[in-house]
């Protein structure tokens, strides 16, 4: 990232912003500093990608907003995070569902001793529309995803790593959300597969106005279906722009699209980029 | 030769010569096994709905037990006496969500295992402080439970059931199945079942864990209540009843953790083979096995099924 | 300070077993209180009084015995069998006598080779042998009456339950009764059905019971439940009318050994009540003054200080050491007149100890739970000597050669024999 | 590379839990000093398959042989001791411990100082200490880890953990590697180093290499030879262009590409 | 003064793989010591050695046996008191039996003792894993215990049922019994602890303490790595149960001079285990921590009001301490979940970046 372009102006409340975080700080333990100032912004009905590499802190910023942070002993120090206009940092997650806005944590965490079925259904724990709608619900996560419609009623601790990547998204469409914070959905999980979560993604966002904020590494496909593109390095906003707009960037193209086409280098040819340093020479 | 027979044979020639000692024996097994259970839903209703295998479920058998009793005696009638026992738990459950689980949410188990050992010793200074360490007599009658016994002559012999053995028995069975009934079947159930698997997902869906954790601790109480009562009965109310509640530990291996109908199944078969073994072949070694066979049954049954009669599996897979 | 004397007390108001303690230690604590209150002290001397909490805890005991050490105490009362075995090593060490009031280690009552340990008035095996002789006397003779009887022992299954065993198997053997043995573990006080089962099986005609905290309200419910006759229960005397009162009506007739009253009616409680408990100085609440245990209390301090009257007698000091309270309560010796002076008239019967005897080997009686309190139903029952003496003698000789290094008796006597 | 001399055989293997069929009736090879892929899409049974390969799941048919023997069970410390080493799905360090720890930790077979000099540390078991570090130094080089030796590994980043796990894979000196999908959740870049720590290892060491992967770039790049599962049945076997063509595959697994 | 370890390099990796690289460190533990064998016998009141000390070395050494198991290997067991309780019976039955013989050798022996009984009782720990194993432990203490109550031969037959430490010497000076002075009794147990701390460091740093400790973070990870699982689990059961052996020894013949077999109570194990999960699982120095804690925490407690000067009744001081007690565990786990040894470790982070926050 040679050229950091500032990051946005504070945001305006307005009334087609579904998400805004300005300049959050975050610390881990009391003691490790992750995350030293992001700021962002999801539009409503937008799906909005965070990029970045290993550690950059994206995992710790949806953390940050879903505020699951507390959990793993973090803190949210400086900042505000706003949602649908009102400030939410502070919040219990709870509330945040209740509000609308729900997690995907990465690495999938599914209920280990439920079955599939009841892992679904424990999304719909804030839902309070009735046995019928949440049937319903039901019945259309089993149509995105047919796999889990029939490994229903086996335990997800013994489903394969794609299913239960699977279930967890499943699991948060069950609380007909408002807005989406996404963490990792393609991992581990077969092209196509990934290809069909992105096409659900971009359903619900078109036909639900489901906002979305994802985290991914698969910056190419991330791009194709995000509107707008944030890239974070070592827990700083480093670029951000109109996804069609990062696309031709020359450095993300570098470091993150790679080539595609026929003069694509090949895995095998990589290079190396950094100088291998000996330890005690 | 003849120490075989001692062992195998014997024991079964009493059992058909004495019927009616024989049945007595079950009763007791029965009534022990009951109680047991009682004490072991207590951790298993915690245990499902945290993960937090609670040590001091003990003690808030007797803090409950003691309250309600340290209160009659200070002249509260004994409806009241119980109302308030039953308020002074629920407080207890939201100082306990408040102060100790909600800052160490999705800590390691060990970790909260260990915060409820404080607990215990919080508990034990202020029970003793507040109503003195000396043992208390539980009101029976005042509470409107049964006295004296039900005596059958039959099978050439005497077998009596106290009536209070009987309610304790009763009261026992429907709160077993209700809370089955509740964990397997409801949103509530399910989302508990959830948030002793894994905290931080069970938050990132929305399951408020602090209410949950209020209820379950409160039920919890409740529970010790019961058992409190039951047990006082027995003996008395007394910091030493703590220590019976470790009994409750091989009924929970022997049903399984998780399991609500577990710890009634676990409590039975450790409750009658104790007293059978203690009864028929505790003689042979000079008495008092009872301390130990629990113990060992419930061993020599995990070696067989290691995660209990109706425990969760557990899970390997990579 | 120097000048007053330190007495530590070990009590134990919390714990397991806080139920019989707090009585003991309510007593204990006041009836010193009470000396200083009344009369300044003991011979002019105040006594500073210290309660140390052990929660019947050996090591918590250690720690209270280390925590008084520097204060020089003039004795320790360690009010539990498993501190009081650990003291006995260090008591000739430090200079400082142990009195263990009929509980400890038997073997301590030869003065020869304890010179430093008192237990008076009477070892359990004394205990034992007026139970069996009342026993015998129920039957309606000497002791060759309870030939063929079958006697049940209920025991706490630790140090102080299993100590009689030996004895009972000498007796068993002399008199011709069998002994039927119900231990019962620590962590199972409270959960004795199988060993009442077992008793409704063997039908001993008589039970005796060797029982602490819990174990006792527990046995005689139990008792009670399987309709054992409560005439024929018997018990060591450390049950408290509380033990009793939780089976209600059916537990009158339970009966335990004793060798002090179990009133309020005598002088020296009427001055407890009066400087002490009137004056709000005093943890008991009323209903507890003039119970057993609380007596027993009474009783153990009242021996505190009347060794430490004897040793400002024999030293002419008047702040004694433990030394001097040593050769005090060897040379005790409270007669009937004396307990006139002391206000304890009938409360007890006299006792005196010697440099060979620290025991006294006091006659005990019977007394009947009634429904509410204890009431005296036999005379005075004898210990039977000849039986006891021996079994003292060679347990206390096979405890000093286990260890090699048990110092000889060196501290001289001053009681003329 | 593919026609060498064959490392592993897997005859007719089938794996089922309760009803569930994991591994139908698969079979194939990998030959000494290839990189083999193994795709398939999600449940497939590919991770069952590496499970079965190095003992941790027990086939109730076929049979596998590896170096020339056969057999029907193994235990998965056998398995190690042989030479199969492996790296995880769901990233299985040991948590509690640092990077280096986690990497000696893989040394542990070549370790041979007894409990006695263990407790003593000084002399002979500290020299070996040494020894062993120092190869594992050689292989923190080698996958740029340096930065991190010292750290506890679990809240490292999700990506560095994929690479102390293959260096803890690689401190075994394995003749045979498992590779269980060593690129998910990496960006570009990330891929480009890890597929050149894979070649490397294969290159310099001679080590086989199965690799389950998802990103088909990266396989159709690495690999010598594919084989592809579809719910437990092989529905395919062969080289990249082969593979890549054949309408199964692309039916069941690899949709459009992109 | 000022923690830090910048201008340090290390120039090999003998120098790298030392417990304590950092010189801080070093000189810290230098200090230590020198107090533990110099100031504290010179300076120390009898107390302070017979009733803080000494219980303090034994808990903690029972502590680091317990560690070893539940901190390095993950095996929870309740049964550590039962462990300790072989040890004292078979020092005791041993050295009654040869009287003539080194103390010193007997407490050894019985840990060897104890050590073959932990492993029997760590069989089970195979098939059986977390709270189930830890209830299954539970079988061994209330099995030993009863043990020790029911089989007169242990006790050689004594009225009282108890064990009675008898006087031994060593080198001419008396370490056990009555005569034993504090500070003789104190040296002994200082040097066996200092002496099987620096073993058990020694075995946590190396192979076999990270076999152990890959037992513990994932054990179908560590057979895939070649570890196998049983002798594994069964060398941490093993050593384990020699350390509680050697400190259940040292408490009845150096602390405690007699013991019931109540003195080996579950209590006693349910202490240990906090002490070791309060001071941190998988630290040795936690372990003393813990120790700490537990046994001393409660005596400044209760020494407190005499010391301020008040005046409260001694029930009310231990229903206080108990209070107070149970509200710190609380308040440390909350602070820090990782015990103690973390919290040291953070502030050692801090000092390492101060002036700075972060
Ligand atoms: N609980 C924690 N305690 C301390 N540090 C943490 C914790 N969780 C994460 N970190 C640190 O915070 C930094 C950012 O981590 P984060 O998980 O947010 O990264 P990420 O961008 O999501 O990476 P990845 O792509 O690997 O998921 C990392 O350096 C990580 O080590
Ligand atoms: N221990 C087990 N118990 C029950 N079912 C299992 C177990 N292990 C695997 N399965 C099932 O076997 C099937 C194959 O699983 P496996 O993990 O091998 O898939 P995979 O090909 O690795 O998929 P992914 O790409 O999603 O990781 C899945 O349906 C899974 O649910
Ligand atoms: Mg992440
Ligand atoms: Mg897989």
């Amino acid at each position: 990232m040679t050229q950091p372009s500032t990051s946005p102006a504070a945001p305006q409340p307005a009334p087609d912003v579904a998400l805004t975080a300005n300049n959050i700080e975050v610390i881990y333990n009391r003691v490790v500093l992750v995350l030293k100032g992001v700021s962002l912004t999801v539009p409503r009905g937008g799906v909005v990608a965070l990029l970045g590499a290993n550690g950059a802190g994206k995992t710790t910023t949806l953390k940050a907003i879903s505020n699951l942070i507390r959990a793993e002993r973090g803190e949210v120090t400086k900042g505000s995070i706003e949602f649908l206009g009102e400030r939410v940092d502070g919040l219990r997650p709870d509330d945040l569902v209740r509000r609308g806005c729900i997690q995907v944590m990465e690495g999938r965490h599914c209920f280990g001793h439920l079955t599939i079925e009841e892992n679904l259904l424990t999304g719909a724990f804030t839902r309070r529309d009735g046995r019928r709608a949440i049937a319903a619900a039901l019945d259309e996560v089993y149509a995105f995803f047919p796999r889990l419609k029939q490994r229903r009623t086996s335990l997800a601790g013994y489903t394969s790593g794609g299913e239960q990547q699977m279930c967890a998204i499943g699991r948060a469409m069950m609380s007909k959300p408002k807005m989406v914070l996404l963490d990792e959905p393609s991992m581990g999980l077969a092209p196509q597969v990934v290809e069909e979560i992105f096409e659900i993604v971009r359903e619900l966002n078109t036909k639900g106005g489901v906002s979305f904020l994802l985290a991914e590494q698969n910056t190419n496909i991330a791009l194709r279906y995000a509107s707008y593109g944030y890239i974070l390095e070592s827990g700083r906003i480093v670029l951000d722009g109109e996804a069609s707009a990062l696309r031709e960037n020359q450095d993300v193209k570098e470091f993150y699209l790679g080539v595609s086409g026929a003069d694509r280098k090949s895995f095998r040819d990589a290079k190396h980029y950094k100088r291998r340093k000996r330890w005690l020479g | 030769m003849h120490i075989l027979y001692l062992i195998f044979v014997d024991p079964f020639v009493q059992m058909a010569g004495a019927p009616d000692l024989l049945v007595q024996t079950l009763w007791e097994g029965l009534v022990g096994g009951v109680l047991y259970a009682l004490i072991a839903l207590g951790f298993v209703l915690i245990f499902k709905a945290s993960g937090v295998f609670n040590f001091a479920q003990g003690i808030m058998m007797v803090f409950a037990a003691l309250t309600l009793v340290g209160l009659y005696e200070k002249g509260v009638p004994a409806w009241l006496a119980l109302i308030l026992a039953i308020g002074i738990m629920y407080l207890l459950a939201l100082a306990v969500e408040r102060v100790v689980l909600r800052p160490l949410v999705n800590q390691p188990d060990i970790m909260l295992f260990m915060a409820t050992f404080g607990l215990t010793y919080l508990l034990i200074g202020l029970g003793e402080f507040v109503f003195g360490g000396n043992p208390k007599e539980m009101p029976v009658a005042a509470l409107g439970l049964p006295k004296g016994s039900l005596d059958f002559k039959i099978l050439g012999g005497l077998v009596s059931l106290q009536k209070i053995d009987i309610a304790a028995a009763v009261i026992a069975s429907a709160m077993v199945a209700g809370l089955a009934l509740f964990f397997q079947h409801t949103r509530i159930g399910r989302a508990l079942r959830a948030v002793a698997d894994d905290h931080q997902a069970a938050l990132s869906v929305g399951i408020s864990l602090n209410q949950i954790w209020v209820i379950v601790w409160f039920t919890a109480g409740i529970v010790a209540l019961a058992t409190g009562i039951m047990w006082g009965a027995r003996s008395d109310v007394s910091f030493a009843l703590q220590v019976i509640s470790l009994k409750a530990l091989p009924v929970l291996i022997l049903g399984g953790f998780t399991s609500v109908p577990g710890a009634i199944v676990g409590g039975l078969i450790i409750g009658i083979g104790e007293k059978l073994g203690e009864f028929y072949w505790g003689p042979l070694v000079g008495g008092g096995i009872e301390s130990w066979l629990a113990y060992v049954l419930a061993l020599a049954f995990l070696l067989f099924k290691p995660e209990g009669l109706f425990g969760e599996k557990i899970i390997e897979r990579i | 300070a120097e000048d007053s004397i330190f007495v530590p007390l070990f009590t134990y108001r919390t714990g397991p077993f806080a139920g019989s303690g707090i009585s003991i230690a309510d007593g204990m604590h006041d009836y010193l209180s009470m000396l200083n209150e009344r009369d300044g002290g003991i011979g002019g001397v105040k006594i500073a009084v210290e309660e140390c909490e052990t929660g019947y805890d050996t090591k918590k005991g250690l720690e209270c015995y280390e925590a008084v050490k520097p204060k020089h105490p003039v004795m320790v009362n360690p009010w539990s069998t498993g501190i009081t075995l650990s003291l006995i090593p260090k008591a000739s060490v430090d200079k400082t006598p142990i009195l263990s009031m009929a509980y400890g280690l038997s073997a301590s009552a030869m003065g020869d080779i304890f010179p430093w340990v008192f237990n008076p008035p009477d070892t359990y095996w004394d205990g034992m042998s007026m139970i069996l002789k009342y026993i015998a006397a129920q039957e309606g003779g000497g002791m060759e009456k309870l030939k063929g009887k079958k006697i049940g022992y209920i025991y706490l299954d630790a140090g102080f339950g299993k100590e009689p065993l030996p004895f009972l198997e000498q007796l068993q053997k002399d008199y011709g009764f069998e002994t039927k043995l119900y231990p019962v573990a620590p962590a199972e006080m409270q959960n004795q059905a199988a060993q009442w089962l077992n008793v409704r099986r063997d039908r001993p005609d008589y039970m005796v019971m060797y029982g602490w905290g819990a174990l006792q309200p527990t046995a005689i419910k139990e008792a009670v439940k399987i309709n054992y006759p409560m005439e024929k229960f018997l018990s060591i005397w450390w049950p408290s009318e509380e033990d009793a009162k939780g089976a209600g009506e059916g537990a009158t007739g339970f009966k335990t050994l004793n060798w002090h009253a179990a009133t309020a009616n005598f002088p020296v409680i009427a001055d407890i009540q009066k400087h002490v408990a009137d004056k709000g100085k005093s943890q008991a609440p009323k209903a507890e003054i003039g119970t057993v245990l609380y007596n027993r209390g009474v009783y153990n301090s009242m021996l505190i200080a009347e060794a430490i009257r004897t040793a400002q007698k024999i030293t002419g000091k008047k702040v004694v050491d433990g030394e001097d309270v040593r050769r005090g309560l060897e040379g005790l010796n409270v007669d009937a007149a004396r307990l006139k002076e002391l206000g304890m008239d009938g409360f007890a019967g006299p006792i005196k100890l010697t440099c060979a005897d620290h025991n006294g080997h006091r006659p005990t009686f019977i007394q009947r739970f009634d429904g509410t309190k204890y009431v005296k139903v036999s005379d005075w029952i004898e210990p039977l000597n000849d039986k006891v003496e021996p079994l003292l003698q060679a347990d206390a000789k096979a405890y000093a050669e286990k260890n090699p290094s048990w110092p000889k008796r060196t501290e001289a006597c001053d009681s003329k024999p | 590379m593919s026609g060498g001399e064959i490392l592993l055989d897997v005859e007719h293997v089938s794996l089922a839990f309760g009803g569930v069929r994991a591994i139908n009736d698969v079979s194939f090879n990998i030959a000494r000093g290839e990189i083999r892929a193994i795709i398939g899409p999600n449940g497939a049974g590919k991770t069952s398959m590496l499970n079965v390969i190095n003992g941790f799941y027990h086939p109730q048919h076929g049979r596998i042989s590896f170096h020339g023997k056969t057999r029907a069970r193994m235990k998965p410390y056998e398995a190690a001791s042989q030479g199969i080493a492996r790296t995880f799905q769901n990233v299985a360090l040991f948590k509690g411990m640092t990077t280096l720890d986690n990497i000696l930790t893989g040394r542990s077979l070549k370790m041979r100082r007894n409990l006695f000099w263990q407790m003593l540390r000084h002399g002979p078991a500290l020299a070996e200490e040494i020894e062993h570090r120092k190869f594992c130094e050689e292989i923190i080089d080698f996958l740029e880890i340096e930065h991190i030796r010292k750290a506890p590994v679990g809240t490292l980043p999700y990506g560095l953990q994929k690479r102390v796990e293959l260096g803890r894979a690689l401190a075994m000196e394995p003749t045979l590697l498992l590779l269980d999908e060593p690129m998910a959740g990496m960006n570009l870049e990330e891929k480009q180093d890890m597929s050149r720590f894979i070649v490397d290892v294969n290159q310099h060491f001679g080590t086989t290499i199965a690799l389950i992967e998802h990103d088909i770039g990266v396989v159709m790049d690495l690999s010598d030879r594919i084989v592809v599962l579809e719910y437990g049945h092989k529905i395919a076997d062969g080289t990249p262009d082969e593979v890549k063509s054949d309408q199964k595959v692309i039916d069941a697994y690899l949709g459009v590409a992109h | 003064m000022f923690y830090r370890e910048v201008g340090q390099f290390k120039t090999s990796y003998a120098a790298d793989q030392a417990i304590f690289p950092i010189r801080q460190d070093r000189i810290g533990l230098a200090l230590i010591l020198l107090v533990a064998f110099v100031a504290i016998p010179l300076l120390g009141g009898e107390f302070l050695i017979a009733s803080v000390m000494i219980p303090f070395l034994i808990l903690a050494l029972a502590a680091i046996g317990l560690n070893i198991l539940i901190g390095y290997t993950g095996l929870i067991s309740l049964g550590t008191a039962a462990f300790m309780g072989v040890g004292a019976y078979a020092c005791y039955k041993l050295s009654t039996l040869f009287p003539q013989v080194n103390i010193l050798v007997w407490i050894l022996t019985s840990g060897f003792i104890a050590c073959a009984v932990g492993v029997v009782f760590g069989l089970p720990s195979l098939r059986i894993k977390g709270f189930y194993l830890a209830i299954a432990t539970l079988a061994a203490q209330f099995f030993l215990q009863w043990c020790f109550g029911r089989v007169g031969w242990l006790y050689n037959y004594n009225p009282s049922g108890a064990i009675e430490v008898p006087g031994h010497s060593l080198f001419g000076v008396a370490v056990t019994g009555p005569s034993a002075t504090p500070v003789t009794r104190y040296y002994v147990v200082l040097c066996i602890v200092v002496a099987m701390t620096w073993i058990a460091s020694n075995l946590v740093h190396g192979r076999i303490g990270r076999n152990w400790m890959a037992v513990r973070d994932m054990d179908i990870a560590a057979q895939l790595m070649g570890i196998r699982l049983l002798p594994a689990k069964l060398l941490a059961f093993a050593v384990s149960s020699f350390y509680a052996g050697v400190a259940g020894a040292l408490m009845v013949f150096i602390w405690l001079g007699a013991a019931e077999p109540e003195a080996f109570n579950i209590n006693l194990s349910f202490l240990l285990l906090f002490m070791v999960i309060i001071g941190g699982l998988g630290s040795l120095l936690g372990s003393f921590f813990g120790a700490a804690l537990i046994h001393i925490l409660p005596i400044i407690v209760r020494a407190a009001p005499n010391a301020l000067g008040l005046s409260v009744g001694s029930a009310t001081v231990e229903h206080l301490t108990y209070v107070i007690t149970g509200a710190l565990i609380i308040f440390f786990l909350i602070v820090e979940p990782h015990g103690l040894a973390r919290l040291w470790q953070i502030g050692k982070q801090k000092l390492r970046a101060w002036p700075f926050p972060y």
